[in-house]
């Protein structure tokens, strides 16, 4: 039956959506709201574009497109007939049939667009989602210097529609003087515990802040700017207290 | 609701009985008969986004156009190609069902798209009727899902950090897990939406 | 999306915080900053450096601290203060065994309304009381459990209460914000599609005259015309 | 460094800032046009959460200078990101209070740098033993607390601004089409109507040619851009990849004729929990909508479900949940507040 191939991509679609979900919701739960710095490559929060899937639906909707371009013509010329022999009977019937058949293939036609549309916006805004979840590298993606080799898992289009979208945001970040200075891609968590005590675990020496020269010696306690030491905490040199 | 919404496009895949009230021709391929006709009488399910149109669009003027206007047809009797019969999902059967025990009913098995599908149903027979009846239900039914949503969320021991499923034994857990295998998808958004929010609240709480 | 899918529709915890935070709160500072001013000081980068100047909260009380004696600061500054042993926060006044006994009794007496607590009880509550539990004159656990009960009392009055839930309006006086927001993608969840059942019954033709109804109204007037207008 | 302390005193007592020159031209004729423009009630501008926006006829009052305290603006800001977060639609976008706030944020971030500056400089100039004890426990220093506090400060506000800022992008992705449609509709409406009296023009204060369009009263410039290159791209993907495969009367992203409409709109009758304030600054004589019962004193306003006629009270003070589309109005009027 017509719709059916979309109706599985629907379905496909339904699950991706679901399961990006709760990889994106646990990344607002950590500590930096959201942005992802330790996104490894490994991952993929968005599944393989479904080449196979998308074009069996396009052939088919080329099956329709004949269709109807058929049945237009074929009601033309019957249309024609009709005026010359006005035949009433097996012209109004003719028209009914056509109608219906027209009908069907228009609304199968309607379906499958809406189930292709729904399935490229629903990964078009995991794009979004990426982009906007630092998950991109910040150079051209294809090459930049990290942990991927490529996005394998977009189609041609979409690549080119993410690193559109990421010169987007770049641009008009550093364009506009209220996005960069309020730091529009930052943490969507609410800050708290801007300065935090910390206790330093391995010698690791001076460190340089804005707020002066601190000499990080084991066991030594500070109270310092948060952002300061975040990666001193991840490594695991220093401590929160 | 809206076009691109995943759950409406598979709420309109719903199967709906179909009866045709004219032969055509060339549609025998949605009875699985390629090439064949369909005869009028004919009882076939066709999904929702199909029939819903068939049944509201008139047959008997070639179009509706008004500059194509049938000049043979002046007295328009509105039929349309076919009349959409109750689904499945809306027989006395389940109905009586509903109204029998509206809490412990597995809605998923009737209908994944239960609601979706009752509210399309009642719009286009303004069934005031099925309309009280769905609300009743799912007014019924909220309360126990607020309750579930709000019994399973994660216990925090007050010294450690660590969590741990409340319910000290796994019955509680596979209740919840049970119960939400008879909600309807509408039904299972909403209680994993109250669920978290309850849970991220909970985690605040004793986090403080 | 620009915005986490789970922040669309509600607030997190921490952002609840966040408002409570920016909220004013009485506090005993340990120490002083108001200034004499000897205007011959050559002093002036210590002087300087060593004032308030903020741009969401008055910052005269921040600069004109005297120890022990109490002035209100914005929470969030208290907390700050608090950290530093450089203040003692003054819990308010509705945070006693006394008065939070009042309202357990209230709660008790009125099962169809909540107790009169500020919006933010729950949250200044539980931030208090693990950021200044020694700033209390009650026992610390006898306050804990009374908030505890209170909590358990007025969650049990919702829950009894959503079976009034319907597609016009409900009125929640006194619900603080995170009882709110707690409850939100419930009701509302709920709600809408009580409405919507509600809405799609009586048709659409009196649901506002924002959507003018071009269908034609055909077959009895209980089918809509929804459908393609291309024709043939 | 020569520094008179007068006016260093001067500048640390003021706690409101002085803000007129900040053009306020932007929208002259903002509430002429009001209802012109707002066929849709999601397009009427949110004067009055602006506040200069307001008196812009009153030539005489060019010469007074308005102050807004920047206390105010932020609790407004802290309104404004409440309202929007909560709202289904998009607000009017409050131009005048973002610039006044992006002024304060670099003015303050520039104070910070100098005042961190000064501040080591005259640290250096102490011992090193002296320095020593500094960066061990900085902040037992009474001296670095108001920088600390202010440095925590400004990060509080950029985090508002930038939840604020990143809720609305994510509306304008969401009903990209829909906004993009109300502009059409509007600039269609506008040559239609140069088309009819042309006349006319020399007696309306504003030529149309200079009256702000929906969208420019409804977004930022910023947020007008993001809006028209993000959906060019989405538009760009969603042709390539689906609509060139389809017959050409298939081929729109915005169709409304066809059996399922293309184009999302908010869902205007979504239920909201609100707080009624009552009228700002407690005008409660000048408020037409506002109702009263006596015995107790009860001040409310009244609204009506369309559908079932039912009315309904909204109190002052208290907190209820109803359809957005039904308080919008007081919304915008800052009557209610979102909770």
């Amino acid at each position: 039956m017509y719709g059916d191939l979309a109706n599985k991509l629907i379905i496909e679609a339904k699950r991706t959506e679901q399961l990006t979900q709760k990889y994106l919701d646990a990344a607002l739960n950590s500590d930096n709201g959201g942005i992802r710095n330790d996104f490894n490559g490994n991952e993929t929060i968005i599944p393989m574009y479904n080449d196979e899937l998308i074009y069996n639906i396009l052939k088919e909707v080329n099956q329709l497109k004949q269709n109807t371009e058929y049945l237009q013509h074929i009601k033309q010329e019957e249309e024609e007939t009709k005026d010359q022999l006005k035949d009433v009977l097996s012209g109004h019937s003719n028209d009914k049939i056509r109608k219906c058949q027209y009908f069907v293939n228009l609304l199968c036609l309607e379906r499958n667009k809406r189930c292709l549309m729904a399935y490229q916006r629903m990964r078009s805004d995991i794009i979004d989602k990426m982009v906007w979840n630092g998950l991109i590298g910040s150079n051209n993606m294809y090459n930049n210097g990290s942990k991927r080799s490529g996005y394998n898992e977009l189609s041609h289009y979409e690549q080119e529609y993410m690193s559109q979208y990421k010169n987007l945001i770049d641009e008009m970040n550093s364009e506009s003087e209220l996005w960069s200075s309020i730091e529009i891609m930052g943490n969507m968590n609410p800050p708290s515990d801007i300065f935090i005590d910390i206790r330093v675990l391995k010698d690791i020496g001076e460190i340089q802040t804005e707020y002066g020269t601190f000499n990080f010696v084991k066991d030594s306690q500070f109270y310092v700017r948060q952002s300061d030491v975040e990666r001193l905490i991840q490594q695991g040199y220093v401590q929160k207290i | 609701m809206g076009y691109y919404d995943l759950d409406d496009i598979l709420a309109d895949s719903a199967e709906i009985p179909c009866k045709f009230l004219h032969d055509i021709p060339g549609l025998g391929y949605l009875e699985n008969n390629p090439g064949g006709t369909i005869h009028v009488n004919t009882q076939l399910k066709l999904p929702l986004w199909l029939a819903r149109v068939l049944a509201i669009i008139d047959a008997s003027s070639a179009s509706d156009d008004v500059g194509n206007a049938d000049i043979f047809n002046t007295e328009q009797q509105f039929t349309p190609f076919l009349n959409m019969l109750t689904p499945e999902t809306f027989t006395n059967k389940v109905i009586n069902a509903i109204k029998t025990d509206p809490i412990s009913l597995d809605l998923h098995s009737i209908n994944p798209y239960f609601y979706a599908l009752a509210i399309k149903w009642i719009e286009l027979f303004s069934d005031k009727d099925l309309a009280e009846i769905v609300s009743d239900l799912l007014l019924q039914r909220s309360q126990v899902i607020n309750a579930h949503a709000n019994s399973t969320t994660i216990s925090y021991n007050n010294n450690s950090n660590s969590t741990s499923s409340t319910g000290n034994n796994n019955t509680t857990n596979n209740n919840h897990a049970l119960f939400t295998l008879t909600l309807d998808e509408f039904e299972k958004k909403i209680y994993k939406e109250a669920n978290d929010s309850y849970k991220d609240i909970k985690k605040w709480i004793y986090q403080y | 999306m620009s915005l986490p899918k789970k922040l669309q529709d509600t607030f997190s915890p921490k952002e609840l915080q966040f408002m409570v935070e920016n909220e004013p709160i009485k506090i005993f500072p340990r120490f002083t900053t108001r200034q004499r001013i000897n205007k011959h000081s050559d002093d002036i980068l210590d002087l300087y450096s060593n004032r308030w100047k903020m741009i969401t909260m008055p910052d005269t009380a921040l600069n004109n601290m005297v120890a022990m004696q109490s002035t209100t600061v914005t929470l969030w500054i208290a907390l700050l203060l608090k950290q530093q042993n450089k203040c003692n926060i003054i819990a308010p006044e509705w945070l006693t065994c006394k008065a939070l006994d009042r309202a357990i009794q209230f709660e008790q007496n009125n099962t169809r309304r909540f107790s009169p607590l500020p919006w933010d009880w729950l949250i200044l509550s539980e931030i208090l009381f693990k950021k200044a539990p020694d700033d209390f004159h009650d026992p610390i656990h006898e306050l804990r459990s009374r908030i505890q009960d209170l909590r358990e009392i007025r969650q049990l009055k919702v829950a009894k209460g959503i079976k009034y839930m319907n597609e016009s309006h409900l009125q929640l006086d006194n619900l603080s914000i995170l009882e709110i927001n707690e409850l939100r993608p419930f009701i509302s969840g709920i709600m809408d599609k009580l409405k919507e059942i509600h809405l799609a019954a009586v048709g659409p033709e009196i649901e506002g005259d924002k959507e003018e109804n071009d269908g034609e109204e055909i077959f009895n007037g209980t089918l809509r015309n929804d459908s393609s207008r291309q024709s043939l | 460094m020569s520094l008179d302390i007068d006016d260093i005193l001067a500048e640390l007592d003021r706690d409101t800032t002085v803000v007129d020159n900040i053009s306020s031209d932007n929208f002259p004729n903002a509430n002429n046009n009001r209802h012109k423009l707002t066929k849709d009630y999601s397009l009427s501008p949110n004067s009055s959460l602006d506040t200069t926006t307001v008196p812009q006829h009153n030539n005489s009052s060019s010469g007074k200078k308005k102050v807004i305290s920047s206390i105010e603006d932020f609790s407004k800001l802290m309104t404004l990101w409440k309202n929007e977060r909560c709202s289904p639609d998009l607000l009017p976008y409050p131009h005048l209070l973002m610039k006044r706030m992006l002024i304060r944020i670099q003015e303050q971030m520039e104070h910070l740098e100098i005042l961190s500056m000064n501040f080591f400089e005259a640290q250096g100039n102490n011992s090193s033993d002296n320095r020593r004890n500094m960066s061990n426990a900085p902040v037992n220093n009474n001296k670095m607390l108001p920088l600390l506090c202010m440095e925590a400060e400004l990060e509080r506000v950029k985090f508002v601004i930038r939840s604020y800022l990143r809720c609305r992008l994510a509306k304008i992705d969401k009903y990209s089409i829909y906004l993009r449609q109300i502009n059409e509709q509007y600039l269609n409406e506008e040559i239609n109507e140069e088309n009819d009296d042309d006349a006319d023009d020399d007696d309306k204060e504003n030529p149309s040619s200079l009256r702000i369009s929906p969208l420019e009263k409804l977004l930022s410039p910023e947020e007008i851009r993001y809006h028209q290159s993000h959906f060019s791209l989405l538009l760009n993907l969603l042709n390539e990849s689906v609509l060139k495969y389809m017959p050409d009367e298939l081929q729109a992203v915005n169709d409304t004729e066809a059996s399922i409409n293309m184009i999302d709109e908010p869902d205007y009758n979504k239920f909201v929990f609100i707080k009624v304030k009552g009228p700002p600054n407690n005008l409660y004589d000048t408020d037409p909508l506002l109702k009263k019962r006596t015995h107790p004193d009860i001040y409310y306003y009244s609204i009506t479900i369309p559908e079932t006629k039912e009315d309904i009270d909204l109190i002052i003070g208290s907190i209820y949940i109803v359809r957005y589309s039904l308080i919008k109005n007081l919304l915008l009027d800052e009557k209610i507040e979102l909770l």
